[in-house]
């Protein structure tokens, strides 16, 4: 028997493998039995109604994907109204994802959610917001500690933080939002990116540009999760790219606590299933008897920080 | 634990029973499925297709495919496809024994409500794919059936004796004998209306023909239901990339055609 | 007959098509007439002999590479004694890549390099250097305009900056090198990844972590020459994942008026002679008598700033 | 437009005539080549490979290979390979008929210098593949050539019956036997030497077996060649992933495997 269960920060987890925001939601149920996840994580949403981007909101890129959803929402009241307890039929608990324009709306939120049946928020800082000139939060070290600091401050539940790899600061940022009070960090959300038709010389979304997620989306994120992991004492949620029970390994063994699985779901909707088992096998075939015996163990010998910490390409 | 979801939706690697050009145009791809899967097929769902590598490409997302036939006697599933694009070039590729991931039955098929006795059904090209098996629940039902099919050419014409053989009365409309522009169209349709033969009208694709149809339906009461396709990504829901707008009072709500839809309210549709 | 040829603030290459840094080199001439392109560029110097990264220094990810080569050199001195003159054999113009670890180092060689033969100067500011703890130069504006100020002084030649995609602010830093002379940009170097070997647990690379190239790298690289484009007046390069004449297309009808092939190199030795062919076929399908009919051709509609210069994905 | 090098390394598209394997471990690949591009080949050198897609995996760099054998009256170029991983999987899904695209001949070969009259060659396993051409370049130009196999078990020794029909001396040492511990090796190396048999070491791939002929070498003044391996990219010098250090004078240099070997100096190589 292998002990799947981490512990993020006090919220214990009975297995590292959970969706990531934007790419679950309750309709999954009626694919599998949900209550087999380590957690719940559910589409970002804001305050108010919001509509989403234009269609296409998706294209394909050379065995990956790019998106520009948007944020569509229903707000806030619908949401307690009809998904929280949704998902109260559930023992697995449930993290909700918020995003906000601007900080002092983003914290409203936070502690509106903060409501019986939510086991922990996952702020999303990586989206454009208009107090930064359309940067996201997550971009910069003084803005993620300024709106984290917020956020702290609306709620008792656990914060998880999701960073983006739209930055040259990635160790910066991740101590920025723990120095403020992130109780763990998603690292990390999809990367701009653009793909024109050449026929009809138009982009292939509606609004122009998207974020990049599936097995292109891996190399980048998989060394955000490294250096998150080395610059921060708190729990890091490795995210992006994982298709095989071989990229869940990697991200622990690079020091994730445990693993979200986005873009792979479209494509096998019974992958989280399938990494759940595969992870329990392979840990039993290392004679492992617990997945923490795994995580953080990537051998990286005595390399300065100059090196741990750099941001581009050497 | 109650009032949790049914599973519905299922993941299965099917194998190709047969996989051939039906015209110039289009293939006809059979798969051998589970009859408890085929049972819960209803009209004018779709499943997800995984398209498989070939010939140097690698479709990434799934295709999302009509439910042309489905055969829980035979134990068969049947897709029409055309061949645009990598993953129908991909499914084009399939040979006898291939397994092929398929993931469904998705979404909300046509409904023909108790009161609809005539039922009327205007397709052109593919759309013929989505709009068949409407013609076979139309039989079981006893519902009476006119198929205006249109095409660019009479080879093109597809699925006729198929309709013709469930008892449906079948016009056919084509480009290559000028049969098939808007204006004679209206006037095949309104004679259909003025004989008592059009309870609902069934379509789906194409614009010009929804506005047709829209414009008909509110001038004689008529009702109808539109099947739409818009890209794709998870086929189930989760991602709402899928929206398209529609008129719900005096608002404008985005749907999911994989979820909502992909069969609507015609009067609701927004043409494009 | 198609007209290929572009002009780069004033340097005219017969077509558009030339190597990327690191990924060519004089013994490709045993491959093909080098002739051919529209320019040779060397892979980066610095002033001094450098030894490079340890091994392994490429390793495999997803249809796509990483590689920590770093910039092993045998110095200024043996470059311009050997290499030079190798070129001078070619009627293609030569561009020479530099760097350093100072601006005030940087600029030294820049004028060092300045000698007959060299037609223009692309300077590598997308790689760690030790004033900015370990950033690159490219990854803020302001370190852009300071050393690009100094590069500007040092020599007369047309001045490339190449851009790293490890930052939040693509469009600050173009205009910021822009402004500090640049005569082009060169969008973009590779961007920061990390691989891990799960059964050693040992990165897949000697140097901890590289650079991400190859298709994996287009959309973002894409993305990055759209909003240079965009950003300001000064010619763009586009660079990354580039291995068919699609991509070629796509990059120039973004905004590019020229492409830099990197990695398809190595998988097809002479796949910048059939870019060179397939572009002018494709063009005279298409009835373009120019190539520059084609340069920024991208419908984007009345895109706010706001869409067109967001840095994160929305 | 003088003193531009001249083109030497090409990219082909070659149809594979066999893939078989040789025994448990190794398999044998056949494939038709140009004669020009077999008459440049030499013993040492290599070509680099785009391994297909296949099963689900898609290698992306290319592979480098050692020539086997070349036989430009034949059309054949042969390698021999063990797999591994995606790669060598890949090459092993190879038929009759398929087209493998190749880049080469690479590299440095093996040179045989006017006064090494008695050649000792010491290979293991895939090594082999590297040295067997070798054989072939020594018989052609009158040399004695001692080849020392060693493997496993006897069943994985290969190529023994190719070097004895090149009037080679054959010495096999195997694990199972016992008799290819380093001790022996050293034992039957230095009793070539006694017999004045050996004027020059060819060796590759194992780093105990090059540190012992380092010290045989240097105990006697007998000059040496090895063929190393490194990961490579390009394979043709332009991107310096594939180095390896080497002992220059009191100096350490890196030299790339791809262009400046795969073919070095014994005495130089340093041991890893
Ligand atoms: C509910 C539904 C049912 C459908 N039923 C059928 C059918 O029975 N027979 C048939 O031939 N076609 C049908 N289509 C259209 C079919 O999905 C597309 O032709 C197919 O996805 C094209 O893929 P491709 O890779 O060959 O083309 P590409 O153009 O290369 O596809 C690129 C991307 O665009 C998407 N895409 C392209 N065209 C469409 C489209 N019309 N609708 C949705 N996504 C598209 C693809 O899925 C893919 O993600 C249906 C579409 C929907 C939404
Ligand atoms: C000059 C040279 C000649 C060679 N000749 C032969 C030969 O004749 N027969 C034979 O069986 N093998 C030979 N090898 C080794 C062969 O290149 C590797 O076994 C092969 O690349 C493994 O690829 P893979 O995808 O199967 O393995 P994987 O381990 O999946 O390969 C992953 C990556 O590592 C590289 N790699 C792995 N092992 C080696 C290695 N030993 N050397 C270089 N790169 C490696 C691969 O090329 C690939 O880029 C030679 C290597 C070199 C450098
Ligand atoms: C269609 C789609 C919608 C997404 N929506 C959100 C979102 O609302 N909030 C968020 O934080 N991330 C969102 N993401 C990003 C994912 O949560 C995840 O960070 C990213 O896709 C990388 O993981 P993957 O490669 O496994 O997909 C979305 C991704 C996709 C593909
Ligand atoms: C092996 C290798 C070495 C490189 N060396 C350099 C370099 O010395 N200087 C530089 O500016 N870019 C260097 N690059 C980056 C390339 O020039 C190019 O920006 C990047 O690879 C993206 O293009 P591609 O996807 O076409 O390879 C190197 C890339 C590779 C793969
Ligand atoms: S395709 Fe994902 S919601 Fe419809
Ligand atoms: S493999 Fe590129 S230099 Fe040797």
């Amino acid at each position: 028997m292998v002990d799947l269960s981490v512990d993020i920060s006090g919220l214990k987890l009975k297995n590292p493998i959970m969706p990531a925001s934007g790419t679950f939601s309750e309709d999954l149920a009626e694919v599998f039995d949900l209550d087999r996840l380590g957690a719940h994580v559910t589409k970002t949403i804001t305050r108010g109604w919001r509509d989403g981007n234009p269609t296409p909101r998706v294209c394909e890129v050379n065995g990956s994907m790019l998106n520009s959803i948007g944020i569509p929402s229903k707000g806030v009241g619908a949401f307690i109204e009809k998904v929280v307890p949704f998902y109260a039929h559930y023992e697995t608990p449930l993290v909700v994802s918020i995003s906000g324009n601007t900080a002092d709306e983003f914290a409203t939120l936070c502690s509106e959610v903060s409501v019986p049946g939510v086991a922990a928020i996952e702020v999303n800082i990586s989206c454009p917001n208009i107090e930064e000139d359309g940067k996201a939060f997550a971009i910069r070290p003084s803005s993620t500690h300024d709106v984290m600091r917020k956020l702290r401050a609306a709620t008792d539940l656990p914060l998880w933080a999701k960073l983006t790899p739209n930055t040259g600061e990635t160790s910066e940022v991740a101590r920025a939002a723990e120095e403020a009070g992130a109780d763990a960090l998603v690292v990390a959300n999809t990367i701009l990116s653009m793909a024109i038709d050449i026929n009809t010389r138009r982009p292939k979304l509606g609004n122009l540009m998207g974020g990049l997620s599936g097995p292109s989306l891996k190399p980048i994120a998989l060394r955000m999760a490294y250096q998150c992991a080395r610059a921060t004492s708190i729990p890091v949620i490795g995210c992006g790219g994982i298709s095989t029970v071989e990229d869940v390994i990697e991200y622990l063994i690079a020091g994730a606590s445990a693993v979200q699985v986005g873009t792979a779901t479209f494509i096998h909707p019974t992958i989280m299933l399938s990494l759940i088992d595969g992870l329990e096998d392979w840990l039993s075939n290392q004679g492992l008897s617990s997945v923490k015996d795994l995580i953080g163990t990537v051998i990286d010998g005595e390399q300065d920080e100059a090196v741990v910490f750099m941001e581009a390409a050497p | 634990m109650d009032d949790v979801p049914s599973i519905k939706a299922f993941e299965l690697p099917l194998s190709v029973k047969s996989n051939e050009p039906v015209n110039g145009e289009y293939r006809l791809l059979v798969l051998a499925a589970p009859r408890d899967i085929l049972k819960r097929c209803r009209a004018g769902q779709f499943f997800h297709l995984l398209c498989p590598q070939a010939g140097g490409e690698t479709p990434y997302l799934r295709r999302p495919m009509s439910i042309y036939g489905f055969y829980p006697e035979k134990g068969e599933l049947h897709f029409l496809y055309k061949v645009t694009g990598a993953g129908t070039r991909a499914l084009a590729s399939l040979a006898l024994g291939d397994r092929l991931n398929v993931l469904g039955p998705l979404g909300e098929p046509f409904t023909i409500a108790d009161d609809w006795q005539d039922l009327v059904l205007v397709a052109r090209g593919v759309g013929l794919a989505t709009l068949a098996p409407l013609a076979l629940e139309a039989n079981r039902l006893g519902r009476r059936l006119t198929a205006i099919c249109s095409a660019r050419h009479p080879d093109y014409l597809m699925s006729t004796d198929y309709f013709a053989s469930l008892g449906a009365d079948v016009i056919t409309l084509t480009d290559a004998e000028g049969t098939s522009d808007l204006d004679n169209l209206e006037r095949v349709i309104e004679g259909l209306v003025a004989t008592g033969r059009a309870d609902a009208f069934y379509t789906c694709g194409s614009n010009r023909m929804l506005r047709l149809l829209q414009t008909i339906g509110e001038r004689h009461g008529i009702p109808g239901q539109i099947a739409l396709e818009q890209q794709m990504a998870c086929g189930i829901g989760m991602c709402h990339c899928c929206v398209r707008p529609f008129n719900r009072g005096d608002r404008q709500v985005h749907l999911r055609v994989c979820r909502e839809g992909p069969v609507f309210d015609m009067m609701e549709a927004i043409a494009w």
